[in-house]
């Protein structure tokens, strides 16, 4: 979505008054905030906005943002995040949820969603767990690891989320860090503004339940010497842009790049995995329906239709 | 004198285009003044398996099958033997024995038919399809290529049908050129020679003349339309406005989607083709909540798929979407192109808990045309899912009607919110005022964005029972919403008197909705007041249940019938008053259980114990019918009627 | 003289552990061989919001919770005031309102609240909590540490309600260390010394012997078990033999699950969480058919996902799987962690088409492990999906049960396929023999892999209309399924008369069932035969009921309970034949719409005017119940009741 | 499935006698034959072995082949598959469907049932098309392509079907083509023999509605001199069995290599792209549960439990 409004709104625009119930120390807040800043820094206008979530802790988080707030089914959050995009191009759409919403019980539509390339943001809170269960394994979390409320360890893989974001075609991948809202704010800009389907898996951790991956084991607290288990992918020179889009082998490369560093497990890349612009599936609406060029779909007027040369078919 | 009337039915293997024959000779009788009903019975696979079209052909209204065929064209040797031969379990036993006394059997001499020793009584026209089609391809110099063009068969199989029942071969010809236009016109020539030929050959080899089935074209002709129910459907969906329809592959659903999308640049509609029907239910939804006219389209194992999207859009107060359930033969994947009307109770609870949808079921062309149209009415105006239910049979069947036409007409979004009226803050918690004038709500306070001194809550309480919506992007008219339950500003409470309100204010909607739908369109008792047998049933049995009575009224027996059209929310009162002055009752229904028979008795406390039940996927003949009104005339009790033909 | 029952609160934002002091004070209770009802209400939220738990205790059975607590424990200031302070639209007032007259509220000193001013007629204790924390800490030099150890405000709270109610305190400190075995044993004695410096610390600052609310332990203690609902669900598919269980995790289901988890290794379970419902419902199905006793647990937003699975299950007649679903707060995400009995007729039309299936609800505990042992001997005796409906009051109510007991305790695997007996051909068609001998069945002819001159067909028809299943891997035993419909050996067919049969194959099992199925697992009429008014309730609301009869029994009123237990097959004509015996009927249903009136209405004509109904995501009290049948005996008409308390 | 029979088995011994309803020149009866030759030159015993599949024409195949047959939902077979293999692992479990089966409507399941590494095989009968509904765009038809019954050509990019398998996480990853059943035969046995999830992308013609993607195309009988659209990895050297399965730096280059390769458009690669010995599903569930060592689940005595232990607890 790419967007020039002049920036006038400011942070506490786009936050509703509402109490906010997540547990304290909960990795959503600072993807609230991060969400938050980015529509601060595009000085989007809350009413231009959407936000869908599907079910769990960090479904809760469009009741938490000043903007239209659609807080969906769990699971089904993109479907309902594309009917909305597709009938009104003229609304900024950002759709969430979490691991569990997205990459197990969504994960149908994680992939076919990435195929179409409409215009719209996804970010998916990645705390490892179900949080709003309380605390079973979520398929992020990899096979033999056991947090706190599990009576087993996981008995399945863990999910590679920006491998199946590459696989299933979404054109900006990318990874944030809960805590960074900072840098958070800013990936998340860059998705908004990327003409496209853009994914950021966020690394949100989940102090009620997740014991493992704790901001402590994110800073790598436990570590001989004290070093963060996050690295930048930019700071090590990787840019996963390519900037020949027509280019098959270039985009081959990128894309194998994009999925080895997908698989390092510690330090883990944090920042833009993959991005690549190609035509949007708005792009290829518009063709098929010329109209759509002018305005969006939900302000065409369709009442006033000749059905007359349907019918006359039928003598 | 004989009536000016003729059944006529052409049978062979799926994929040999038995359907165009048919089609065009249909498209020709119906430009001929004459009223037609065609329906197709086909299996679930490409190629190969046993189809077959009949052809029904009157001067008067027909809106149903009989039993009996003037004219049978086998293209293959299963439609007349059936498939005893070569299958364990024998699923029929081929046509011939539905042939009228003295009709005739036109057959591919290639098929290897011996009809010395086959069913005496009826003529036999063995003909030598591809030496016609042969003969054709000479003239052009092509003859080496018949093999390529063997759907020809199809023509032939209409010229030597017109050869014996006279309809004019012209008539005919103008359908087959219709629809080969432009470059492909040499092609149509090719047809329109071969139907000639046959046509030739069989006055010539045969004693045509004497054929006692005849058909002439209407005195005065009167222009009608000839369609199919999913042909009606989608052009019901533009009429409406319909800006948004989503899909998945289901058959009988397909048609009517596929019918949309040839439509997507002439009327700016947007056709999705989903990955699965979770994600065509949550589209529509989705783009319902936006704000435009949004819809799609299933069958029984789309719909399984749905219902947590219908309960999501019911307590999120969606404007739509619009619903058309195609029926098909269940349980499960069933009979996927067989006729039923199993998913009648399925769709009466959807899903957890309790919540408002509206459940229509038209019984003919013109009912899915304005059922159709209204329910995006209803979805908007009232704010919930809205379901259309036809079946195979409606969607299929390929049969005459005089103009198209809305008796309501009106569009009606309903309540919107555009940024002038502000949900009075009094008003806006229902005995709970607004709330206590603590956190919460859009935030639109005096002054800021939007402006306006008052507030805008999404699912305020209001006189009227229904809350303006506001279209995403409206100044303003920003708001909340959830699966869970809510307060008016949308944000989640489990406070049981808000709770408690809020399923009020959703199911209240129902007897505003039962005001609202005129009652024609709620029931029909067609027919006079004091029969000595009232007929109940619904959807697309009408037709043959009318067809049935009428012929029957001719006999001098008095059958009345009363249509349920709306089936959530249910007109119990009157159906009842209806049901408690009828001399005898009697059910007709096309499932096992009597689906319609619980749902009355449920409302109504009324048990008929009269019914006349089908379900082996095959719609009832007007000869079921009759046969079973009679009965029911005299006796009581369950009868359960089993096609015995095709 | 005083009766020896106390009801006991405690309150505070969730997470904070007040579960724990609940549970222990009613483990305590139960050992003291009094009788425990307790339960908790809580937000779907992980930690902050309100939440309680309420601890009835009584020498007589009790199965229900009165509105009145004699003991109120506030961990927080929301607990005593309510939200209205800080929710625009408050969900509650707190519950001092609900303390019984003289009754004591014990509170933490540092939530900053103020009785002076505060309701009227009841005593307040202010106790330091942490003070009371620090000092235990203190005698052990951790006094710093107070902060890591918030949660023992728990034992706190129940060291200070002892001190009231004089219940001895020893009772609780044996549960306590019971639950710190081993080397946590220290946590344990430090939480014993809290509790006693609690109870020490009332005792000192408050004349705590004039409290009027006191409980003693039993004269003859009796030993007893104390359990929640989804244990016994656990317990019961432990004893029936159950291989395998899938589940995703949602409330209230989850914990039969995570229970069933940690016993896989001692028991030879497997339980599979799965990505959705979706693969729950139909790896249960792949495993049933594979030849194991297989089951999943889901409550509604899981179920609308399972209903395609269902439907192919029916259709394939798989021996199972055991579905229990439990019914929380609707429609949609609705209220998930409260009550509602909003599926009922959901679960009764689950899906596309006619198809059997099986309903059951129980009522309490004893009737949990019976129907959920029973059901899989009918899943796998009569080959088809079955379904039992508990709710989350069923699930998480915390009470006293006399031993657990099986009345009907046989395992029953129905008729399977060993290799011996084969289809006798003659029986394999149904009328339609073996059908001709042509190709199809699963090849086993005589002298065959597999060997027997006979063959064997999985959908054969048979005398007592089930067919033998077969476990793949078993030489011989081989056969095809489909979700289509099919014929005696599994492959599809389209063919009238075989779809017919196949329809009353599997339609016909129902009244099978319904012989099967012991009469007072079907329904039970509780109660004098010639009560003044009789109430007609299913599931959980049973114990309520009868609560409430009881004291109205010895007020000298004659009311009598119809429970409805058996949903489908539904046991019409007995229960029409009570129905219609009865002085008055009162409906009793926690749902908006009277679902199971519907059911029964539809089933016997019988319409119930007078309704009872709750939909506000709690369960009945007995109080209100006592209200509301002091009504139904002399008014007729429907009474919404809505929570007071809570 | 590792399997050790003696080969005893011929070619008939896996065929029903039921009359078959594709399509004459269906790519359905290559598969079919492919699977047939497998299980005879394995010499499984055809009432050990069990079939499943979803809904489709290709949906069809278990009624044509002698062994225990599951013709189950569209889009479910892989769920139904596994519960049935879970339960029962003294049977060789073979799950297929079509492209639209498998990568559609059941793409959550393809992505999640990789995650297990479950003892079995998956085929999907790849044409491009939904065959059974008449030939509306599968999920592997890519952008712009319009088969002869679509009325619009397809508007969202096709899926990577190999890419997915690798992100997924299955651990033999193979593609063939229906009209080499030799070849397709061989690759199926392997796929049978991998301890672990095996699946196989078989490209399948569809003469009725694919006219993209025909036998002639495959076979680049358009191309200047005709030459096959299809090239053997192995031949080409490729070999994506990983030899250390602890090497990490190994599967990570193996699974980019897999990735890189499965983009190449023309010429096709066929044959095994990623092949890794792991612990299966079975393996961790046995450590579970010890008695699954001995026997499978459905063999165990379940009925003599005593759960007064479980009671007591509730003392
Ligand atoms: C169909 C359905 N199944 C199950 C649930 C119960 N449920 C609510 S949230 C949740 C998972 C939450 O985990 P995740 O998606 O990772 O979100 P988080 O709470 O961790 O932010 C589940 C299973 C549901 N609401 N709907
Ligand atoms: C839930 C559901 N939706 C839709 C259908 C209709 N349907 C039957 S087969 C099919 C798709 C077939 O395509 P594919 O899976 O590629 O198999 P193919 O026929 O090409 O072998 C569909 C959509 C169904 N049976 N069930
Ligand atoms: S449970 Fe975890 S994810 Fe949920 S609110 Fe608490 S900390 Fe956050
Ligand atoms: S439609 Fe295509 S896939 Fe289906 S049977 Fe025919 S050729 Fe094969
Ligand atoms: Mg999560
Ligand atoms: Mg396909």
């Amino acid at each position: 979505m790419s967007v020039s409004a002049p920036v006038k709104f400011t942070l506490k625009d786009y936050k509703s008054d509402l109490h906010n119930d997540w547990c304290p120390g909960c990795g959503d807040f600072g993807i609230l905030t991060g969400i938050q800043m980015a529509l601060a820094n595009l000085g989007l206008d809350p009413d231009k906005v959407a936000v869908f979530s599907g079910i769990g802790c960090s479904g809760k988080t469009p009741h938490y943002i000043k903007a239209y707030g659609f807080h969906t089914l769990h699971g089904r959050v993109l479907p309902v995040a594309t009917g909305g995009r597709l009938v009104n191009s003229g609304v900024t759409v950002i759709a969430l949820g979490g691991d569990g919403d997205g990459y197990g019980i969504g994960a149908g539509y994680f992939v076919n969603t990435g195929r179409r390339n409409l215009d719209f943001t996804y970010l998916v809170h990645n705390n490892n767990v179900y949080g709003l269960t309380k605390g079973q394994a979520s398929p992020t979390l990899s096979k033999g690891k056991k947090t706190k409320s599990m009576p087993e360890q996981a008995i399945q893989d863990g999910i590679n989320p920006i491998a199946m974001a590459v696989a299933a075609g979404y054109t900006f991948i990318a990874r944030a860090y809960a805590l960074e809202p900072k840098y958070l704010a800013g990936i998340i800009a860059r998705a908004i503004q990327h003409k496209g389907s853009a994914v950021v898996d966020v690394l949100q951790t989940c102090p009620t339940y997740n014991d493992l991956y704790t901001k402590e084991w994110y800073e790598g607290a436990d570590l001989p010497e004290k070093k963060s288990r996050l690295y930048k992918l930019e700071e090590q020179g990787f840019d996963g842009k390519v900037k020949d889009p027509t280019d098959k082998q270039e985009i081959i490369a990128k894309k194998a790049a994009a999925v080895a560093r997908s698989y390092e497990a510690e330090p883990i890349p944090i920042g833009v995995y993959y991005e690549i612009e190609l035509p949007t599936y708005e792009d290829a609406v518009n063709q098929r329906i010329p109209a759509l060029a002018e305005k969006p779909l939900v302000e065409l007027d369709t009442f006033k239709r000749d059905v007359t040369p349907l019918l006359e078919a039928m003598r | 004198m004989q009536k000016n009337r003729l059944t006529w039915m052409i049978g062979g293997p799926q994929g040999s285009g038995i359907n165009a024959s048919a089609e065009v000779f249909a498209k020709a009788c119906s430009r001929a003044g004459l009223r037609v009903y065609a329906n197709i019975e086909y299996h679930s696979n490409i190629m190969g398996k046993h189809s077959f079209y009949r052809v029904r052909v009157d001067e008067e209204d027909v809106r149903s099958y009989r039993e009996q065929t003037d004219i049978l064209v086998a293209l293959d040797h299963e439609t007349l033997a059936g498939d005893g031969d070569h299958r364990r379990w024998g699923t029929h036993k081929g046509h011939l024995h539905e042939v009228s006394a003295g009709g005739g059997v036109i057959y591919d001499a290639e098929i290897g038919f011996d009809h010395s020793g086959a069913r005496p009584g009826i003529q036999y026209f063995p003909v030598p399809f591809m030496e016609i089609i042969k003969k054709a391809l000479e003239e052009v110099g092509k003859g080496e290529q018949a093999r390529r063009y063997e759907v020809m068969k199809n023509v032939v199989a209409l010229g030597s049908s017109l050869a014996l029942c006279e309809f004019p071969l012209e008539l005919v010809e103008e359908v087959i050129l219709g629809q080969f236009k432009g470059k492909r016109s040499e092609v149509g020539q090719l047809n329109v020679r071969a139907a000639r030929l046959a046509f030739d050959h069989v006055r010539e080899s045969f004693d045509a003349k004497s054929f006692p089935y005849r058909l002439q074209p209407h005195r005065e002709p009167k222009a009608r339309l000839l369609a199919k129910g999913y042909e009606i459907m989608a052009i019901a969906k533009l009429k409406a406005g319909c800006h948004f329809q989503t899909y998945y592959p289901i058959s009988p659903a397909t048609d009517e989607s596929v019918y949309l999308e040839r439509q997507q640049r002439d009327y700016d509609l947007l056709v999705v083709q989903c990955e699965d029907e979770i994600s065509s239910i949550n589209m529509a939804v989705g783009a319902a909540h936006m704000g435009v006219r949004s819809a799609t389209a299933t069958s029984g194992p789309g719909f399984a798929l749905m219902v947590e999207g219908i309960g999501f859009a019911a307590i999120t107060e969606a404007p739509g979407p619009v619903i058309v359930m195609y029926q098909r033969g269940g349980p499960s994947t069933g009979l996927p192109t067989r006729q039923e009307q199993g998913d009648l109770q399925f769709v009466l609870h959807p899903a957890q808990g309790d919540f408002p949808h509206v459940v229509i079921a038209p019984g003919d062309l013109r009912e899915c045309y304005q059922d159709v149209f209204s329910a995006f009415n209803w979805a908007e105006q009232f704010q919930l899912p809205v379901i259309v239910m036809p079946d195979k049979k409606l969607a299929a069947a390929y049969t005459t009607i005089d103009k198209l036409e809305l008796k309501y007409d009106k569009i009606e979004r309903g309540k919107t919110f555009t940024g002038s009226e502000w949900t009075p803050v009094e008003a806006s918690g229902a005995g709970f005022a607004a709330g206590n004038g603590h956190a919460g709500g859009n935030g639109h306070k005096a002054g800021e964005a939007g402006g306006g001194v008052k507030e805008y809550l999404r699912y305020a309480f209001s006189e009227d029972g229904i809350s303006p919506r506001s279209r995403p992007g409206t100044p303003g008219g920003r708001y909340w919403s959830t699966s869970d339950e809510h307060d008016p500003d949308g944000h989640i409470t489990e406070g049981v008197g808000m709770r408690v309100a809020m399923m009020h204010k959703r199911m209240d909607k129902l007897p505003l909705i039962a005001k609202a739908i005129p009652e024609d369109q709620q029931f029909f008792l067609h027919g006079p007041a004091d029969a000595d047998l009232t007929i109940v049933g619904w959807g697309s049995t009408k037709g043959t249940i009318l067809d049935a009575i009428k012929e029957l009224e001719e006999q001098g027996k008095k059958i009345n019938f009363l249509q349920c059209r709306l089936m959530r929310p249910f007109p119990a009162e009157k159906v009842e008053t209806i049901l408690k002055k009828a001399k005898k009752l009697a059910l007709v229904e096309e499932n096992y259980s009597g689906q319609l028979g619980a749902l009355i008795r449920e409302q109504t406390g009324v048990l008929i114990e009269t019914r006349i039940l089908k379900f082996d996927g095959r719609p009832f003949s007007q000869d079921e019918l009759i046969a079973a009104f009679e009965k029911a005339l005299t006796g009581t009790g369950v009868q359960e009627v089993v096609t015995n033909v095709g």
